[in-house]
């Protein structure tokens, strides 16, 4: 086991304790397989396996394991893993993300908010549920609902009601 | 820890976790080798041993359990049947909303050259497989 | 661990866990012995020290506790009262159901020859003793 | 684990724990040393490394998050960007009333002399500081 303080390289080089001097770092998508010589700029570099990448030029012996897209929990892969990035996970159609930290870098995948019987003010996205907004024409306010007014029958139908769908109601009318 | 084949787990009462042993954070050596989902002990003595398993949920068509378990086991040439070393159980309380949880174990135990040692689970398709430092699992010779 | 003998752990505030060193998994060597529900260093150093109990309710006229705590105790004979080395504390959101709850803690501490190591829990009735690979207590010099 | 300053880590994403080296049960040896909140690497090899965190809550002007995470992570000089090592995320349902949640992560990395280890944090306020042996961090050479 060595031990020892390390010296400042030049830029571009990091310092590799293996050989124990400056060596070119390795590109992006590749990793450090054979330290260089005493010359410094000739590391023998490798592309990083399959289901690893490097994003930054580096002297790393190996390469970083990709993530997985958790498809159980409604995620899909946005950009596959390559040599250089890191997989990308999204949300399936018809979910959004609730992220679990500032960064969004955990996030579970929430089912979109339909806005049954109102209009859409500000559709799902990969970033935010739906927005509803008032109900739709020929549908009434009732609670946090809104009701067709076919539906309505004269002995239930309030005031809002009767001001959406006429006064005798639902039946006949606003089909 | 890898991507489940969930595969050869249905129906099996305590499944066995499949493990990434060399791409990433992961590595063997010193003869601690790994092979079909288990550790093979290369010389008898006393080893620290050690998994988290981070289970989360709910996932799809999945009705959430009472509680999450995880067992390292020992199967060894000198008994027929598995030995339970460490287990940890934990019963959820979340409602519906998305969960996590972390088990962690780990002690000293006696070996055998040979034996094996494997992770497992009361629900493998709870089991967070998503990144390398969330679920893992090693040992060492003291 | 062991069943527990509960006749001298009534009113003490921090019972000791009296534990089991010899039978099935549990095993004692290189002059680290067990007395008095202790582990006894036998030679100044680093140790890493580890315990894990699982806690588990409801239990027969024993109402649930808020939280659940684990206590690695250091007693020296340098110094007349004990040390905490290691705590963990967990509150309790289950309600009423039948509830598990492990508890791990481990870590590197320096400890005096004579020194002696005890688990002390905040409520002995709730520590599951039914299997050993639940709650166990042990420490390696490194 | 000590008090912690809040000054730099306000909209930190996940701010870097600070630890006492020095006073009570903390030492640093074999010239595992630390400095600006990192435990400095100072030989290559495999090193055990742990930490446990216990967050509690909920505290004031301070809404209780749905899940808490401590990371260990670490910084190496071949390497621009930090690599996670270990990773605990737990989900909170205990509701308004006082909370406690250890979250132990401990596990084998293979580390470089220089590398730097440091533990992050969701929410830095929620972290129990109050006793030494609640919140802990340490490595050791095997």
């Amino acid at each position: 086991q060595r031990h020892i303080t390390k010296p400042r390289c030049p830029l571009g080089m990091n310092w590799v304790e293996a050989v124990r001097r400056c060596c070119t770092r390795c590109p992006a998508g590749m990793f450090l397989h054979t330290p260089c010589s005493s010359h410094g700029n000739d590391s023998g570099c490798k592309s990083c396996p399959a289901g690893t990448f490097l994003t930054q030029p580096n002297t790393l012996t190996k390469c970083q394991a990709c993530y997985e897209c958790d498809h159980q929990t409604f995620q899909s892969v946005l950009t596959n893993c390559s040599a250089t990035s890191n997989v990308v996970c999204g949300c399936e159609p018809g979910r959004f993300r609730q992220c679990h930290n500032s960064a969004c870098s955990d996030f579970s995948c929430q089912q979109c908010e339909p806005c049954a019987g109102r209009l859409v003010q500000r559709p799902c996205s990969e970033e935010q549920d739906t927005v509803c907004g008032d109900c739709k024409p020929n549908f009434y306010a009732e609670g946090r609902e809104c009701r067709p007014c076919h539906t309505s029958i004269p002995e239930t139908c309030g005031k809002e009601c009767q001001r959406v769908c006429g006064v005798s109601g639902g039946q006949g009318s606003g089909l | 820890v890898k991507k489940q084949d969930l595969t050869n787990t249905v129906g099996s009462h305590m499944p066995i976790l499949q493990w990434e042993d060399k791409r990433g954070l992961a590595f063997t050596k010193n003869n601690l080798s790994y092979s079909s989902n288990s550790l093979v002990i290369p010389v008898s003595g006393d080893y620290y041993v050690y998994a988290q398993v981070t289970f989360r949920g709910p996932i799809e068509n999945h009705s959430n359990p009472n509680s999450v378990t995880e067992i390292i086991t020992k199967v060894t040439d000198s008994y027929p049947e598995p030995t339970q070393l460490l287990t940890g159980t934990k019963t959820l309380s979340e409602n519906g909303k998305n969960w996590f949880q972390p088990i962690y174990l780990g002690a000293v135990v006696s070996l055998e050259v040979g034996d094996r040692l494997m992770v497992n689970v009361s629900d493998i398709k709870l089991v967070d497989y998503i990144k390398e430092c969330t679920t893992f699992f090693g040992a060492f010779l003291l």
